[in-house]
């Protein structure tokens, strides 16, 4: 095993989440926001294969990755065992991450659940834009980085989907409700597919651009087994793209081809 | 010591007995960045067919104990994308090019055979085993007849070595052996995966949209293991063997067993220099214990009782 | 909620579907120190022959990943022994008593239906599936004839109902299956161990004086569960599953695909109170999930894409 | 898992000798010299299969047993990873230990290796007894509970393969030398297959009594699977016996049945 990354913590963040600081220098200098990493979670090899989490801030100088996790199934469970001072098997950065462009102004971040990790280093990487971030949780007590949002100078919309926190109901909601075309010159989304289907096919049905992070199941994580493949309109009609290497970000006009 | 790592299978030599298993490596360039493919004694390229195919449904893996299920169900870009994209990249290195094919039918398995005639590849492996497509390929390969049959009509139209790659889904896998090598294959390769399934009990489903997948990885070593040795007391043949290799010791017990060259697959996910790291512990394992040659290994089993 | 766990296989009423697997219980006693013999369905015994046996030299076993290879080769006090000595205790119990059966010749099988038809035993499991015997058994599970030909003659020799033990060593378990049900099995179980070989690449010999074992645990449970549901899907007699099954998750796997009952086997090594465990959490899950009936699971998987 | 076993310190004893003192009240009142534990070695059950270790010691009143083992492969190795306070899953006390008679007087015990370590509680439980134990060991650096048996009162007699420390070479040439026929109640025995044959086979030439302790790799450590078989006399001629359950220790006239 190659242990590069050494946890320099591994806190709950809220209710079976965690935060995770690994100092891994060759990472942290090249990582982009939307990137992710592919770690082997348990020390004695029983799980085969890596999980994929995103980046959630990387800081070049000190050498630090934060990594922001659920807890849903053995290799995450895993994960938040780790201690201080542990050395994991990370690979890293990989994928192609969020397109910046330096003539945004007016920006839209949409994140559901789990999603909302790799935003957060998107938006401290989007620089003097007007960012409007919608975050959809389950309930109050999975609000996570909220004010981290805030003390980026984003304004913050909450749902909840219990009206625990926020407006009650889908983010999808708030964000339509807000969302006018011309409005924003990106949309980014990252959360489960029933979310970000949503605001992409909205967006698109504008004739406006977004930008989307897909999740799906892996093998290698770089490109090589097909094993994550989503699909994307091509040229000749339905073509599949890997979520490894191609994504995890797309571009909102090519995902869920099957629609149009 | 001076070790040789070389092997020579069909007349192809091979730096080392360490070859990428199909369908894991994809055509290579992908794991460049982990491993300097000069290291490597071969790449077994994802499965060809002789369209452009998109594969099955996602989700297309699951864990399972010490292994995966997977049902890519062959996505690749077809033959011909392969000749004209990939060949030439992996030309610029040692590494020997091996073009895994697989066909709906026979017919299939001749086009490929022939467009890849007069390529820079070095061994054609002819996929009878792939569990994960509806027709074809698994099909042929569960019967002697059906491997005699695919096995001859490639042998005519080509005059690279060719290697049949068997599937583990059957009684008697020497037998299929000595019938693909009766045709005239140069070589057998095992085992491709053991068909397999896994329900999510909440959902009531099985966790691969495919259904079912094929299982690879540590858990089906001993299977494998035992199965190389039974192909290897039955054919004259080289065998290739793989399943679950993740070290040089399990290397190893593959080449005692009678393999003259093996795969790593699933490890790759694991550790993506597993390819590299196993070809140098082999040949740590031969300096230790003097042996001077990999080849001398190769069916070195000493059976109990006997 | 009240939930009913009983389930009937071939008239045979078990008070729940966990059974612990042959050749992993011994005749039961064993446990009964950590588990209350009352509290599981059935216990299928050591797979008995007519004459006592001393199985294969030692070792036996091997661990690999998630699994072990085994090589006891039969050892059992023979046919007569086991109904002097191990009925009378099993009867002071709840649990149904399974006799499993393995023979050389067919006629070894008819003459230990005959001993065991008029004895207290419910089911008669007859294994044509042991991959640790030279000579018979396993021999006669790997063709559909000469599982018809076993079938047959253990049915014309006892009124008790038969269950035929498969091995998964096949291409097609399924027809496997049918041959038994054709004649007159009562119910089928699955799966027997895959054959498999360890090396131990410093002594360069396999780990088991016996060179080759069963492979059995999590290792094989995906295989386990796409052959249970093979089997389930062309026959109409009950099927009973295994193979890895260490909680209630994985024996509702095979539920779900389609087994009757489950029996547990390897596990219980690691777990001395698996079977019991295991039928306590199937039963959470009934309640959990408000089950009233587990029959009513049975086969109750939904494939995707249809 | 059963997670009855309090994990007091897990500490080196010599090189890859590990000496664990459990808390478990329960098999610490009943064990018995010669019996020993089936422990699940991996906190995550990646090992299937508990491992055998004898019992060296057991304190009824403090609930403490003591085990030493070596590290040899992967088992051994997660045991040795096992900290203070850690709880693991034991089984126990197993089989049937040493048979001590009330009449004994003059006692040897030969031991080798990690066949030593039952030899220990063997050797406290025997009274008044005159003891002389012949330990055999590879080298100096693996000699271990000397002084413990010292303390015990026991006339130590040590050997080592290669003659760092005490007699060069086998120990069942010093014991050969120290033997005659007469001299010893009782002989106990414990160690390497080739080491036990020896000695048994020279006091049973003698007509003369021993005990000794088998191993064998084991499945169920219950005597279910018959995994564990070892052939003995039977008075039919060559039969099997557990070694889980029959054994570990069985009566030296019995065992090596081939060879008379
Ligand atoms: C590009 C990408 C970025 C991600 N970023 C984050 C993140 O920042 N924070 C976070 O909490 N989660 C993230 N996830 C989801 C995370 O990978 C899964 O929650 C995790 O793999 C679950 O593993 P497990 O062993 O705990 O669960 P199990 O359900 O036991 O996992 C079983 C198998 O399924 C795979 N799997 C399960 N859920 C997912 C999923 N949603 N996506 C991909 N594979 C899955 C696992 O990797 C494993 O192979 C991301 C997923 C992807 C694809
Ligand atoms: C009754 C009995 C008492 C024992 N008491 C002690 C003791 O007090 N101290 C001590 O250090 N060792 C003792 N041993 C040996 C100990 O069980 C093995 O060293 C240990 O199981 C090795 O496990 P591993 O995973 O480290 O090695 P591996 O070699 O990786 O084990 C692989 C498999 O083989 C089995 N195995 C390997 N060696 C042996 C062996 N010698 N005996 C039985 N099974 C084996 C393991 O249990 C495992 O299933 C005893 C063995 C028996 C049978
Ligand atoms: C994701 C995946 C894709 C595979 N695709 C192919 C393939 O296209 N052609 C083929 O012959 N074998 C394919 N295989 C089988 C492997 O080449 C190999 O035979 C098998 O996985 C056993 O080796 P392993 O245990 O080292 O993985 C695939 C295996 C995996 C895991
Ligand atoms: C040590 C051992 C001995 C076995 N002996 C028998 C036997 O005598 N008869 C039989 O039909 N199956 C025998 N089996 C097979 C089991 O009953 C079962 O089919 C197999 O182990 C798969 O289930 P599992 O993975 O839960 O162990 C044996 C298995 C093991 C591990
Ligand atoms: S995970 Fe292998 S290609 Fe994406
Ligand atoms: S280990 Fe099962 S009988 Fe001894």
């Amino acid at each position: 095993m190659n242990l590069n990354a050494l946890v320099i913590s591994n806190e709950i963040l809220c209710k079976n989440n965690m935060l995770m600081r690994l100092f891994v220098p060759d990472i942290a200098a090249k990582a982009k926001p939307g990137q992710f990493l592919n770690i082997i979670c348990s020390s004695d090899n029983k799980l085969i294969l890596r999980r994929p989490i995103s980046i959630m801030d990387a800081d070049a100088e000190k050498g630090c990755v934060d990594i922001g996790y659920e807890i849903r199934g053995e290799g995450t469970m895993l994960l938040a065992e780790q201690k201080k001072g542990a050395k994991i098997d990370v690979m890293g950065p990989l994928g192609n991450g969020f397109c910046i462009d330096d003539n945004f102004s007016n920006i839209a971040i949409v994140g559901g659940g789990i999603g909302i990790y790799p935003l957060y280093f998107l938006a401290k990487s989007l620089g003097e834009c007007n960012i409007d971030v919608f975050m959809g949780y389950q309930c109050a007590g999975k609000v996570i980085l909220e004010d981290e949002f805030k003390t980026e100078g984003c304004n913050v919309y909450l749902s909840t989907d219990d009206g625990s926190r926020g407006h009650s109901g889908f983010i999808t909601e708030l964000f339509s409700k807000t969302y006018k075309p011309g409005r924003y010159d990106m949309i980014f989304v990252c959360g489960p597919e029933i979310m970000s289907r949503k605001v992409v096919l909205m967006v698109r049905s504008n004739g406006e651009r977004s930008q989307v992070s897909l999740e799906e199941r892996m093998g290698c994580g770089i490109g090589a087994c097909l094993v994550c493949s989503c699909e994307v309109k091509t040229a000749e009609g339905i073509g599949r793209k890997t979520v490894c290497k191609d994504g995890p970000v797309f571009n909102g006009d090519i995902v869920f081809p099957e629609v149009d | 010591m001076v070790v040789n790592t070389r092997v020579n299978i069909a007349g192809v030599v091979f730096v080392n007995p360490v070859i990428a298993a199909s369908g894991t490596y994809g055509f290579g360039r992908e794991y460049s960045d982990y491993v300097d493919l000069n290291k490597i004694g071969g790449i077994s390229v994802k499965g060809l067919t002789l369209q452009p195919r998109l594969g099955n449904d996602t989700p297309r893996i699951a864990e399972t104990p010490s292994g995966i299920l997977n049902s890519v169900g062959l996505q690749n870009p077809g033959v011909d994308a392969f000749i004209r994209d990939e060949i030439p990249y992996l030309k610029q290195f040692d590494t020997k090019i091996i073009a895994n094919i697989a066909g709906n039918t026979v017919s299939d398995y001749i086009e490929m055979a022939e467009k890849l005639d007069c390529t820079g590849i070095d061994i054609l492996e002819v996929n009878v085993s792939c569990p994960n497509v509806k027709k074809g390929c698994l099909a042929f390969g569960t019967t002697m007849s059906g491997v005699a049959e695919v096995t001859k009509a490639v042998r005519k139209a080509t005059k690279k070595p060719i290697m049949i790659k068997l599937t583990p889904n059957v009684s008697d896998i020497a037998s299929i052996a000595l019938s693909a090598e009766a045709e005239g294959a140069d070589a057998v390769s095992l085992i491709n995966t053991i068909t397999g399934m896994v329900i999510d009990v909440n959902t009531r489903r099985p966790v691969l949209a495919n259904n079912t997948g094929g299982l690879s990885g540590p858990a089906v070593r001993p299977v494998a293991v035992r199965m190389v040795h039974e192909v290897y007391k039955s054919v004259s043949i080289p065998v290739v063997g793989m399943g679950g290799i993740c070290s040089a010791e399990d290397a190893i017990q593959f080449i005692l067993a009678g393999a003259s060259a093996i795969m790593v697959g699933t490890w790759n996910f694991n550790n993506p220099r597993a390819c590299s790291d196993v070809a140098e512990g082999i040949k740590s394992y031969m300096e230790e214990n003097s042996i001077s040659d990999v080849s001398k290994l190769t069916g070195e089993l000493i059976m109990n009782g006997d």
